[in-house]
C-alpha cells in the first residue's frame, strides 16, 4: 500500500529526528557534562604534561654552571637552523686552549619543537621546558641566549 | 578584478586570453581559498547552471611549502619531522612511513617493543583523525553540535599523545630505528582503561546524532558516486576507494611492523557514494579500537629504539615505502645518491589523488552535494599541496 | 494586581484628562513607537544571548560568561561593537537597494508586531483581520532579502537570495494552511477572538489530532520561513559563506541579524496564540482550585512563557539537525507538508462543521 | 606474477625494453616515443592488467630528466616501475591521463615543477604555482630567491 509506506516513511523520519533531539536535550539538561576549561582562570591548577615540548632551555646549577661543551651537535641536528652556537677558546688552569660555548643563541620563533637537538646533545646540556606562554610584543624577543651571563661549563663534562 | 589595461589591447580589442571569459555564459563561483567548507586554503572554481554544478576546477598551492624540495637539504633524521606538516591529522603515520623507509634501506631491525608502540600510535592517530573528520563533516552539513562531541573524545586522545610524545598534533615521535621515547608510564592505563571505554560508550551517540538522522541520510545517500573502475583509475586510496569496493588497505596487502600479527577486518563498502565513505570511516574507528585492544596489554619489554649511526647514509638506489594513513595510501619515494640527504624525494599523498576525482563525482549535482562529497572525501589541504 | 491592562487604561485616562484627542493620539503613537523599538532591542539582545547559551549547553560548552553577570551583557557588547564597525558598501553594489534592504526586512518584522496580544487586552492594534495581516506582511521580508542579495553584486549573495525566495514562497503555503486549520475552528481572524475561543482549553488539546498535526507543520514551516537551521539554506555558511548577507557589515548586518530574531519571536508568538492559547492560562476541566492558581499567574507571563518555549524548540532544532539540500527542501514542502496540511485542513473542516472538537 | 614472468610478458609487448634489477620492484626503461602505446597495452593486457598508477613523478639528473611511473595491478597484485629518459632541454612525453585518470593532476604537477611537456594532455595548466611563475622549482638548477634556511 502506497499510503501505508508513506506514513511509515514519515513516522521513521520523525523518529530519527526525535532520537537526535533527545541526545542534545540530554546534554542541555545535564550541565555537569560541560568540558570547557576556563584557561586563564585555571592557571594555578593547570598542569602541563611533563614531556610537553615548549621551548629549549639550558639548565644551570647553583654555581651558574651548565653542561654545554659548545660541540654544535644541536646546531647540526636542527632542521630549521634555529640554533646558533658561537664558540670561543678558553684557557684553562693548565694553560691549554679549550673550545667552549660563548653564546648559545636559540630562535624560538623558528623552532618547531621537534626534539632533535635534545636527542643529539651528547652531554644533556639542553632540554625541553614545558612552558607554553610565549607571546611577546616583538618578534626579536623570541631570539634567546640560553647560557647565562658569566656561566661556565661544569667540571668533568667532556 | 582586472584593470582595464590588462583586459584590452592598444586598439581596444579584448586580449585573446579574456575572450573566452567574456563570451562564456558560465556562472562561475570561487569556493575558497577562504571558505568554511574547504577546511583550509583550497580554491575551487566551480561552474554552475543554476544550483547544478557543471565543472569543478581545483586550484591548489595556497599552502604549498615544497616539502619535497626542502627535504633535499635535510638529513634522514631531519626529514621525518617535516612530514608531520603534510597530513597533520595523521602525522604519526607520515612519520612512520619515513622511518620505515630509512630502516628498509639501511636494513635496521626495529625492536618489537617499538613496533608495537608505533602501531598503537598509528591507530590512535587514525581514530583521532576520523573523529575530527566526523565532526568537521557534520559541520559541513550544517550540524554544529557533533563537532564538539567528537572533540570531547579526541581531547583525551591528544592528552595521551601529549604525555608520551610531548606534543598534541605534530608529534615527531618516530625516529629511524624505533621511537623517540619510551611511552609514558600511564600510557597503557590511560589508553586501555580511560580512552577506549569512553570512546566505546560514546559511539552510539554518533549514530543517534548523525548516522541515523534522516536529513543526513538524504544528504549523503547516492551523492558523489564513485564507481569501482573510476576509483582505481583516479588513483583513489584509503576509505574513499574502499567505499567503492577496492581492496586497497596497505595494512592488509603489504603489512608493515606488527600489522601482520593483529586480527582486523578491511572495511569494504560497495555503494561508492558519500554514505559508503561515511560508513567505512565509522567502521574503521571500531576496527582501530579492536587493533589497539589486541596490542595495548601485550607490549613486549625491551628497547624502544634500535642502535643507529649518528649520521645516516642511505645506499645508492631508489626506495619506495607505502603506509596506510587515515586518508589513504601515502607513498614515500626516495632517490638516494649515497649521501646524507635524499637526492630526490616524492611524497605520493593520498589527498592529491582523492581530490582529482572531485570534478568527476560532483558533475551534475547541487552545491550542497559538493560540500557533502568534499566532506566525505576527507580532504586535508596541506596533504594535497605538500 | 497591577497588569498591563491597568497601566494602559490609566495612561489613556490621564492623557485624555489633560490633552485634546488629536494630541492624545499623537502622544500615544510616539509612545508606542518608542516602546516597540525598545521591545525590539531588548528582544534582540535577549534572544541572541539565549541562542548562544542554549547552543553552548547542547554542545557541552559554557557559552558567553564573561561580560556582565553570567555573560548577560555579551550581546550588548556585541551590539556596541557592530555599531562602531564600518559599514562597507561594495564598489559594484547597487547602493540604493543595498542600503534599503535591511530596513525593509526590519520594517516588515516590526509591522507584524501590531496585532500580537502580549497580555490580556494589551496590544497595539487588534484589527479584525489580524492573522491575515500577519501572514501577508511576513511575506514582505523576502523582498528585502532578494533585494539585499541582488544589490550586493556578489554571486554567493545572489544564490542565497534566490534560494531564500524559493524557500519562503513555498513554505508560506503550508504555514498558511496550518494557520487556516485553527481559523476554521474559531471562525475569526481577529487575534483577541482567537484567544477568547480558547478560554476552555487550548486548541492543541481541544482540536484532536488535526490540531497537533497542524502545530507540527506550523513549527516546521515557520522554521523554514525564518531561514533557521535546518532550513538555513539562504545563509548556509558551509556552502555560500553567509548567503544573502555576505557583503553586509556593521549595523546593516546587525539589522538583518536582529530581524531574524524578531521574526522568530513573532512566528512563535503567533504559534502560541493559535495553538497554545496566547495569554490564556492553562486550565484543566473543572479542577477549580488548580485553575484559580493558574489564573493568578499574570497573563503576560503566560504569553511570554509559551512564546519562549516555542523559540527554545526552534533553537533545539537548529543545534541538532544537519541542513537540507535545496531540492530536498522543496520536496519536503511540496511532497510532504503541503499534501498533509491540505488533508489536515479538510479533516479539520469536518471536525468544525460537526462540532466534534471539545 | 614474479619478476621473471613479468619480464617475459613485458618483452613480448615491447622488445626494446631494458630492465633494471635491485630495487624492490622490477624497473623497466622505455623510450619516450614507445611509452604511450606500451602504456595502453599494459592496461589492456589481461595477464598484466596494470590498472593502478599509484605514483607518477620525475627526477632531475642534471643531464637528463627521468619520468618514473609506479604501476600496480589491483587484480594480480604485481608492481613495476616504468622509467622514461627525457631530454633536459626539450622534455616531451605523451600523456597517459586517458589511460589512468589520476595522471591528469600528477602530470600537471610535473609540468610546472619540472617543465615536462605532456603531449595531448587535455588541460595542461599550472596547478599549484601561480600562473605567472617563472622557472621549474624542483629542478636541481633552480635557485630560490628567498631561502629560509640559508638566510
Amino acid at each position: 500500500m502506497y499510503i501505508v509506506d508513506y506514513i511509515k516513511e514519515v513516522a521513521s523520519a520523525v523518529k530519527s529526528l526525535a532520537t537526535g533531539m533527545k541526545l542534545t536535550g540530554y546534554y542541555f539538561t545535564h550541565p555537569k557534562e560541560i568540558i570547557t576549561q576556563e584557561y586563564p582562570d585555571n592557571r594555578a591548577t593547570l598542569k602541563m604534561a611533563d614531556r610537553f615540548k615548549g621551548e629549549v632551555i639550558m639548565p644551570h646549577d647553583e654555581n651558574n654552571e651548565h653542561a654545554c661543551t659548545g660541540c654544535t651537535s644541536c646546531e647540526l641536528a636542527c632542521p630549521n637552523g634555529s640554533i646558533k652556537v658561537i664558540t670561543k677558546f678558553e684557557v684553562n688552569a693548565e694553560g691549554k686552549k679549550k673550545k667552549a660555548v660563548d653564546q648559545h643563541i636559540y630562535h624560538l620563533d623558528m623552532c618547531t619543537m621537534c626534539n632533535l637537538c635534545i636527542e643529539a646533545c651528547p652531554t644533556d646540556a639542553i632540554k625541553m621546558a614545558n612552558t607554553f606562554e610565549h607571546s611577546v610584543p616583538d618578534r626579536n624577543m623570541l631570539i634567546k641566549r640560553l647560557n647565562n651571563n658569566g656561566s661556565k661549563i661544569r667540571e668533568g663534562v667532556e | 578584478m582586472y584593470h582595464i589595461n590588462e583586459l584590452l589591447n592598444s586598439d581596444n580589442t579584448l586580449k585573446p586570453s579574456f575572450v573566452a571569459m567574456k563570451e562564456s555564459d558560465d556562472y562561475t563561483i570561487n569556493i575558497g581559498p577562504q571558505h568554511p567548507a574547504t577546511h583550509g586554503v583550497l580554491h575551487l572554481v566551480i561552474t554552475l547552471n543554476g544550483e547544478t554544478i557543471k565543472k569543478v576546477d581545483p586550484d591548489l598551492g595556497f599552502i604549498h611549502r615544497s616539502i619535497e624540495k626542502m627535504c633535499e637539504s635535510l638529513s634522514y633524521r631531519q626529514y621525518i619531522y617535516v612530514t608531520s606538516r603534510m597530513d597533520y591529522l595523521s602525522s604519526h603515520i607520515n612519520n612512520h612511513a619515513c622511518a620505515l623507509l630509512v630502516e628498509k634501506a639501511l636494513q635496521v631491525e626495529v625492536p618489537e617493543r617499538a613496533q608495537y608502540i608505533r602501531v598503537i600510535m598509528d591507530e590512535l592517530t587514525r581514530i583521532a583523525s576520523h573523529l575530527l573528520w566526523w565532526g568537521a563533516m557534520a559541520m559541513d552539513m550544517g550540524a554544529f553540535t557533533p563537532y564538539f562531541y567528537a572533540f570531547r573524545e579526541r581531547e583525551l586522545l591528544t592528552e595521551i599523545m601529549e604525555d608520551t610524545c610531548g606534543a598534541r598534533l605534530t608529534m615527531n615521535y618516530m625516529v629511524p630505528g624505533g621511537v623517540m621515547h619510551d611511552p609514558h608510564e600511564t600510557f597503557v592505563h590511560r589508553v586501555s582503561k580511560e580512552f577506549l571505554p569512553l570512546l566505546k560508550s560514546k559511539l552510539h551517540e554518533y549514530e543517534e546524532l548523525v548516522t541515523g538522522n534522516i536529513i543526513f541520510q538524504n544528504r549523503v545517500n547516492g551523492v558523489g558516486l564513485l564507481t569501482y573502475e573510476d576509483a582505481i583509475s583516479y588513483g583513489c586510496s584509503g576509505p574513499t576507494a574502499r567505499a567503492s569496493g577496492v581492496h586497497c588497505d596497505i595494512r592488509k596487502l603489504y603489512p608493515y611492523d606488527v600489522y601482520n600479527k593483529v586480527q582486523f577486518e578491511e572495511v569494504i563498502e560497495t555503494a561508492g557514494d558519500s554514505m559508503a565513505r561515511y560508513m567505512v570511516r565509522m567502521n574503521e574507528i571500531k576496527q582501530s579500537i579492536s587493533i589497539i585492544e589486541q596490542l595495548i596489554n601485550n607490549i613486549p619489554e625491551g628497547d624502544f629504539q634500535a642502535k643507529t649511526k649518528a649520521v645516516l647514509k642511505l645506499p645508492k638506489g631508489e626506495f619506495y615505502q607505502r603506509v596506510e594513513t587515515a586518508r589513504g595510501e601515502l607513498g614515500v619515494f626516495v632517490v638516494s645518491e649515497g649521501g646524507t640527504t635524499p637526492y630526490r624525494i616524492k611524497f605520493r599523498s593520498p589527498g592529491f589523488s582523492n581530490l582529482s576525482c572531485l570534478d568527476h563525482i560532483t558533475k551534475g549535482s547541487k552545491i550542497g552535494d559538493l560540500v557533502a562529497s568534499m566532506g566525505t572525501l576527507d580532504l586535508v589541504i596541506p596533504d594535497i599541496d605538500r | 494586581m497591577i497588569s498591563f491592562e491597568h497601566i494602559t487604561k490609566w495612561l489613556q485616562a490621564w492623557l485624555n484628562a489633560h490633552m485634546s484627542p488629536i494630541l492624545v493620539l499623537a502622544v500615544e503613537t510616539v509612545l508606542i513607537v518608542i516602546l516597540a523599538i525598545a521591545l525590539f532591542a531588548v528582544l534582540g539582545l535577549v534572544l541572541v544571548i539565549m541562542e548562544r547559551r542554549v547552543a553552548a549547553f547542547m554542545q557541552i560548552r559554557m557559552g558567553p560568561n564573561r561580560v556582565g553577570p553570567w555573560g548577560l551583557l555579551q550581546s550588548t557588547a556585541d551590539t556596541v561593537k557592530l555599531i562602531m564597525k564600518e559599514s562597507i558598501v561594495p564598489t559594484h553594489a547597487d547602493k540604493f537597494l543595498f542600503n534599503l534592504a535591511p530596513f525593509i526586512v526590519m520594517i516588515a518584522a516590526m509591522l507584524i508586531l501590531a496585532p500580537v496580544n502580549f497580555a490580556q487586552r494589551f496590544h497595539i492594534w487588534d484589527l479584525n483581520i489580524g492573522i491575515l495581516f500577519i501572514t501577508s506582511i511576513s511575506s514582505i521580508s523576502v523582498i528585502g532579502i532578494l533585494m539585499g542579495g541582488w544589490a550586493s553584486s556578489n554571486k554567493y549573495s545572489l544564490l542565497g537570495a534566490m534560494r531564500s525566495g524559493a524557500q519562503i514562497v513555498s513554505y508560506e503555503l503550508s504555514a498558511g494552511l496550518s494557520i487556516l486549520t485553527i481559523i476554521v475552528l474559531c471562525g475569526s481572524l481577529k487575534v483577541s477572538d482567537i484567544i477568547a475561543s480558547q478560554e476552555t482549553g487550548w486548541w492543541i488539546f481541544k482540536g484532536h489530532i488535526p490540531a497537533i498535526v497542524a502545530f507540527v507543520i506550523y513549527l516546521i514551516a515557520v522554521t523554514a520561513e525564518t531561514n533557521r537551521a535546518p532550513f538555513d539554506l539562504a545563509e548556509a555558511e558551509s556552502e555560500l559563506t553567509a548567503g544573502f548577507h555576505s557583503e553586509y557589515s556593521g549595523m546593516r548586518f546587525a539589522l538583518f541579524f536582529l530581524a531574524e530574531y524578531i521574526n522568530i519571536f513573532i512566528v512563535c508568538a503567533v504559534g502560541a496564540t493559535l495553538f497554545l492559547g496566547g495569554w490564556m492560562p492553562f486550565h484543566i476541566g473543572h479542577l477549580q482550585g488548580f485553575n484559580h492558581v493558574m489564573d493568578y499567574i499574570p497573563s503576560s507571563i503566560w504569553f511570554f512563557g509559551k512564546t519562549f518555549f516555542l523559540i527554545f524548540v526552534i533553537m533545539w532544532f537548529r543545534w541538532t539537525f544537519p541542513r537540507l539540500r535545496i531540492d530536498q527542501l522543496l520536496n519536503l514542502e511540496w511532497k510532504y507538508l503541503l499534501p498533509i496540511s491540505m488533508v489536515n485542513l479538510l479533516v479539520m473542516t469536518v471536525v468544525a462543521i460537526y462540532h466534534l472538537h471539545f | 606474477m614474479d619478476n621473471e614472468a613479468l619480464k617475459i610478458q613485458l618483452t613480448e609487448l615491447l622488445p626494446s625494453l631494458t630492465f633494471e634489477e635491485g630495487g624492490e620492484w622490477l624497473n623497466v626503461n622505455v623510450d619516450p616515443n614507445d611509452w604511450k602505446p606500451f602504456a595502453a597495452k599494459l592496461k589492456a593486457s589481461a595477464e598484466l592488467y596494470f590498472d593502478y598508477l599509484f605514483c607518477l613523478t620525475c627526477v632531475d639528473w642534471k643531464t637528463h630528466l627521468t619520468m618514473v611511473y609506479h604501476l600496480s595491478s589491483t587484480k594480480h597484485r604485481h608492481t613495476i616501475v616504468v622509467k622514461c629518459k627525457l631530454d633536459i632541454t626539450t622534455p616531451v612525453v605523451e600523456t597517459v591521463c586517458d589511460i589512468w585518470r589520476t595522471a591528469e593532476f600528477h602530470e600537471r604537477e610535473v609540468f610546472e615543477m619540472f617543465g615536462v611537456e605532456f603531449k595531448n594532455h587535455p588541460d595542461l595548466r599550472k596547478l599549484i604555482l601561480p600562473a605567472d611563475w617563472v622557472g621549474f622549482p624542483l629542478r636541481k638548477d633552480y635557485e630560490d630567491p628567498i631561502n629560509m634556511i640559508k638566510l
